[in-house]
């Protein structure tokens, strides 16, 4: 376990209002604040986001064209994803929401299988039975996507406890929105974390909207760090676009609630700067942001310049990366619509551990039955 | 008469009551602003104001809860769910709460409500944008649930159900909201709850379907035609109460009954008319009644055309039923 | 309006750990708090809950001799319950749980329902529909109760909601405990109530149980007020034991809901004596209190006390007043013992306003089929 | 053996599986100190520690949502919701998650757990502690559910269940809880998932029920008898997935099926029951097939036995089936 980050950033259970950061807009560090990663970690955190942020704008093409059919992207949001992501452990679990595959595939989920995922096609390793965007990454400690908000949390809450109760060193850690504060999971999870000081993290990532809602309607808490009041759970204030404060706070939670000091409730401030999701166009309720705010905002640029200052990164190396992840994006995107669909039989697969008898004769039904004339 | 889809009719009948009946208010998960992700409230807080048309927090518990209050504090609460897969944390306060306020209190509250609820598959949503639970809301005591399969039906339901005064399930289904447009009436008018229709006369098969399968119950229909086979088919409408005197009527005369849904089979509606016919035309049918519904499977992304009881699978069911 | 209470006791929207109280252990009432109510109604609310204390007493026995089914008593919670209804103005709307009955009787919901509510028959409200104790008194402004705990809370925040819509002058106040702040409803109750700012009260009843969980083990926020900090709904806490601290804490929270200013959630610190219902028995796991403690902690003999010193009672009117209200509940309950049954027709109607024929079906089905050899 | 009332026997099923596999954890509200409401788990946390018998905060979502979160961590949680009528806070958990984990991460996610929920009236329990919630679960693929009888089944199913690789939802009738005692094995057996029993023998009507409108079968069963009709009486015992195969054999034999259950009657499991065996043996059917349930009404408290389908409803619904 990386050992660089030094405790006492988290205050303990009182009202904060503090944001913490390290960088600033143009990537230099605070000398009080910078956890001295090491740059090697650095990169491959930077490499990471920018690799997902290459991964969207793609994707959201291919929805465009009409070859996929749905994409949920994370422009904006690369650093609260990845850089908490990576100041987990090995062994920690990671209970997304949808908005995360970035994490999945810090920890080496194969963009093959994501791929396949987008298309829904036979080697997708969700058998085509969820949307794009839905993925299954048990290799990478990283749980099956699910679309209703908030169901995440106390899920990840219970796997922390099964850790707890068998006396293994695991953390989980739920993501979710501003708008997932509104759920009852948020409340539950967020309870029993508290009352049984399970060892989990809560990485609320506050992108300003919850589709049309801006956070400030979502809530009248003062901050969203506040509500870990309401439990007993320390709460704290991230600047989401600043990876290494991401990492500096997630790694400190991380190390304390693997020393049995329990939960933590972590606001990663960041801003949601495309659309909801595919399906969405956001100039039906918000204005569009000047683009110099933007650039300002960009935690994948603040993260090449704090690089760059460091001489680790260079318009050379940045063109070079593109072109290889491009590439490799290309690789997967062809094999991945190559591939076939998932066989009809495997539609009734899987409901329970072994088939019972009513839907092996559904399966003979549909499987001998006439076949519709749309594509699949 | 102007041309309408399924969407802008609903919007139309939404904004002529919120005219009409200023209890009338409509609210949930971006309904305002934005207009629903649908755009089935679209431009209703332009016209009606942020106070009678409610962005409310990501909450299905806090919609319903809060609706209910409204209810009984003497509004029309017209709440939207956003997808019918997301109703399930509303549900207590449907089926405990909503469901038997009246009943519970001899009568000295009611909460006279419509639930929105966009619903089933067709736009590849997969298990969580797809299902359609009617038989959660059919098997509790006290909820209306109604589906509409056109534009009209839906303007002339949605009228009524707001004027209805017990809490109603509008389920709208989202494969036929741009589907098809048709002339509605501008202004108003009302289609009657708990009528079903038959849609299409036939002697020797009733087909009952409602929603977006009945449009595939008739095309099924036309195709079992060039052999010979005259379904009639019946869109049920309001699913509960349900209209049996009129499938009845039906079977009596074709011996026959094919229904279909997109729900789950197990314990799914269709389950329910073939009790209520066995129990009320057994001597009258001359085949197994017989269900083409979703199967008891999660609803799938891929396959979902494999899923869906579409008229491929219909067709089979009313040749086989039509020549037992 | 009663205009003798003054603000400024409710803190704004931080921690606040302090109690506000205003009568020390022997009913003597502290200046600085006093809210200084006029006698005549101190002796309301003293009637009301030494006439709770009373009926408690009474139903409980009926309980064990096997003549009414079930009941939930409020033993020791009579201030906390009583003095914040009276502190209520008549036109505003009370959604209980299941323990406040005594709200009811004091805006005189007639005894007599009260007790055909008890046994469920013909004359019950309710039609002997539901459980003994779950009436429903709309001529209260008190709605029907019901089971699931926290439901009534989300109720009241929309109730207060159609109330400002409609500009009417209507305040509400849910009811409920301790173990319901774990509820969906709780959660998304104070979330709507902050964000639309309602003019709606959460009198949250700390009585120390729900069931047989402390209130420590439901939750680790520091007090329970401090909950309200989630929501940004200014939290207060209270000595539920003391009715004039009670009352004055509720009437100012009314005053500002009435005039815009937005929910207050209430904790009253108060502690539930009994058993949690006629079914429970308490020694599996709480120790016994010791009586002087309990003594002590008595919200009626407090209250009591502080009439005395005022002369306002004393043991003569105190005999007086127990003989008549056993008295009339002697009366109530020989009535309503003697009443029928609902009629099996009954059974079918108010399902919906108007009978389908399904259920005009089941409903001749039943009238006219075999009836059961057991007695109802 | 022991003489144990169903109380002392799934209490003595836990204890065993408890001693005998650590994954075992037993979760809910009041479940611990207390040993729960109705005493199941009594002794429990005694014997194993609050880490593993765990008293709860009061939030069904709560318990669910982290129960499926320790299935997946490894443990196998038997989570109580205290009464069936408090699960709806839950059915989002379990109908969105529990029920399509497996399917919707292609099997690399599983939940194997057991929600005990006592349910059913006979208590006086009125509108909220007498629901028997099964059809929401059974509808809802990818979930079993479990209805014992007697003592000796709840704990050979209550084994079974926790060794069951999938979600099982255990409903416990609390009518029968403390109504009967019989002989039960000490230490270890199992009753197969999935299998219905024939526990009375008779060619001239099939009686399905299962639970505690078993022992009321059975009465009606016996009152027959002295009118010359032999009912074949069969419990159900899982409610799904269904051993619909024991069912059909005797609906061969007898050519005459009615079904008991106490959940309201529309979409309820008798729907479904009946609509199977319409779809596997109309051709054998001699009389319309029956249902003796619930009434289409919230379940009331002084007039529960004329809700419930007591042995004085099954006993005509008998008799006519079998002289139709
Ligand atoms: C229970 C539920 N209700 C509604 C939805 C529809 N929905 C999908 S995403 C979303 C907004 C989520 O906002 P937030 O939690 O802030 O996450 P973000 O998308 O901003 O990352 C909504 C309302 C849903 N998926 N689940
Ligand atoms: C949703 C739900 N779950 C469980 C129960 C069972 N139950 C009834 S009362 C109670 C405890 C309530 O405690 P609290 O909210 O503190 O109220 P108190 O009884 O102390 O006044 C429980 C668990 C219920 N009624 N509703
Ligand atoms: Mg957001
Ligand atoms: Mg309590």
């Amino acid at each position: 376990m990386n050992v660089l980050v030094k405790p006492g950033s988290i205050p303990p259970n009182a009202p904060s209002r503090k944001l913490f950061s390290v960088l600033d807009d143009n990537g230099q560090a605070d000398p009080e604040t910078d956890p001295k990663l090491e740059l090697a970690l650095v990169r491959r955190m930077y490499e990471a986001m920018m690799r997902n942020r290459l991964l969207d704008v793609r994707l959201m093409k291919l929805q465009r064209q009409g070859r996929i059919g749905f994409h949920v992207g994370s422009e904006g949001e690369e650093a609260a994803i990845i850089a908490s992501a990576a100041a987990l452990r090995e062994q920690d679990w990671i209970f997304p929401c949808y908005r995360e595959i970035g994490a999945a595939l810090y920890r080496n989920f194969p963009l093959q299988s994501y791929m396949d995922n987008m298309f829904g096609n036979v080697n997708d390793l969700a058998k085509g039975r969820q949307m794009p965007d839905h993925v299954t990454a048990r290799q990478a400690h990283f749980t099956s996507i699910t679309a209703p908000i908030g169901t995440q949390i106390t899920q990840a809450a219970g796997f922390a406890w099964a850790a707890k109760i068998k006396h293994q060193d695991v953390v989980t850690a739920s993501y979710f929105g501003d708008g997932a504060t509104s759920s009852n999971d948020f409340h539950a999870g967020m309870n029993f974390a508290g009352v049984f000081q399970l060892p989990t993290l809560f990485l609320l990532r506050n992108n300003g909207w919850a589709i049309s809602i801006p956070s400030e309607h979502q809530s009248r808490s003062r901050t969203y760090a506040d509500k870990g009041l309401a439990y007993g759970v320390p709460g704290v204030r991230v600047d989401g676009n600043d990876a290494l404060a991401v990492y500096a706070i997630t790694r400190e939670a991380v190390q304390r609630a693997a020393s049995g000091g329990g939960p933590t409730l972590i606001e990663l401030c960041t801003y949601r700067a495309g659309p909801h999701s595919s399906s969405d166009d956001p100039n039906a309720y918000r204005e569009a942001m000047d683009s110099e705010e933007a650039q300002k905002r960009d935690p994948v640029k603040r993260l090449r310049r704090h690089l760059e200052r460091l001489q680790c990164w260079s318009e050379a190396e940045q063109l070079a990366f593109e072109e290889r992840v491009n590439a490799e994006i290309n690789v997967c995107v062809e094999k991945a619509e190559a591939a076939a669909p998932p066989s009809i039989a495997s539609m009734f697969e899987e409901v329970f551990e072994h088939m019972p008898p009513h839907l092996a004769q559904q399966q003979a039904q549909c499987v001998d039955g006439p076949r519709t004339r749309k594509r699949h | 008469m102007t041309q309408m889809n399924m969407v802008s009719a609903i919007n139309d009948a939404l904004r002529f009551e919120m005219q009409n009946d200023d209890r009338v208010v409509v609210m949930g998960e971006d309904v305002g602003k934005l207009g629903g992700v649908f755009r089935v409230t679209a431009g209703l807080q332009k016209e009606f104001g942020e106070e009678r048309v409610i962005d409310t927090p990501l909450s299905e518990t806090g919609i319903i809860g809060t609706a209910i209050g409204m209810a009984m504090g003497g509004l029309r609460p017209v709440p939207e769910i956003q997808f019918g897969d997301f109703i399930y944390p509303a549900v207590d306060q449907l089926i405990n709460e909503a469901a038997k306020y009246r009943y519970r209190s001899g009568g000295e509250f009611t909460c006279p409500m419509v639930v929105r609820v966009p619903v089933g598959g067709g736009i590849k949503g997969g298990h969580y944008h797809s299902q359609s639970p009617e038989t959660i809301f059919v098997h509790t005591a006290g909820l209306k649930v109604v589906c509409p399969s056109n534009p009209y039906d839906a303007k002339g339901l949605m009228l009524a159900s707001i004027r209805d005064n017990d809490p109603v399930l509008f389920f709208e289904p989202k494969r036929v909201y741009r589907a098809l447009k048709m002339d509605v009436p501008e202004g108003e008018y009302t289609v009657e709850l708990s009528r079903a229709k038959v849609v299409r006369e036939g002697e020797h098969v009733t087909l009952v379907a409602w929603g977006a399968m009945l449009l595939e119950a008739i095309a099924a229909a036309e195709e079992v035609k060039e052999q010979g086979v005259e379904a009639e088919v019946i869109d049920l409408r309001t699913l509960w109460p349900m209209d049996t005197e009129t499938v009845v009527q039906s079977v009596k005369k074709t011996g026959r009954l094919v229904i279909v849904h997109e729900a789950a089979k197990a314990c799914g509606l269709g389950a329910e008319m073939v009790a209520q016919i066995c129990e009320t035309a057994f001597t009258h049918l001359q085949a197994p009644p017989r269900r083409v519904t979703g199967w008891d499977t999660p609803f799938p992304y891929t396959l979902e055309n494999e899923y869906l009881p579409l008229a491929h699978r219909i067709v089979p069911a009313l040749l086989e039923t039509a020549r037992f």
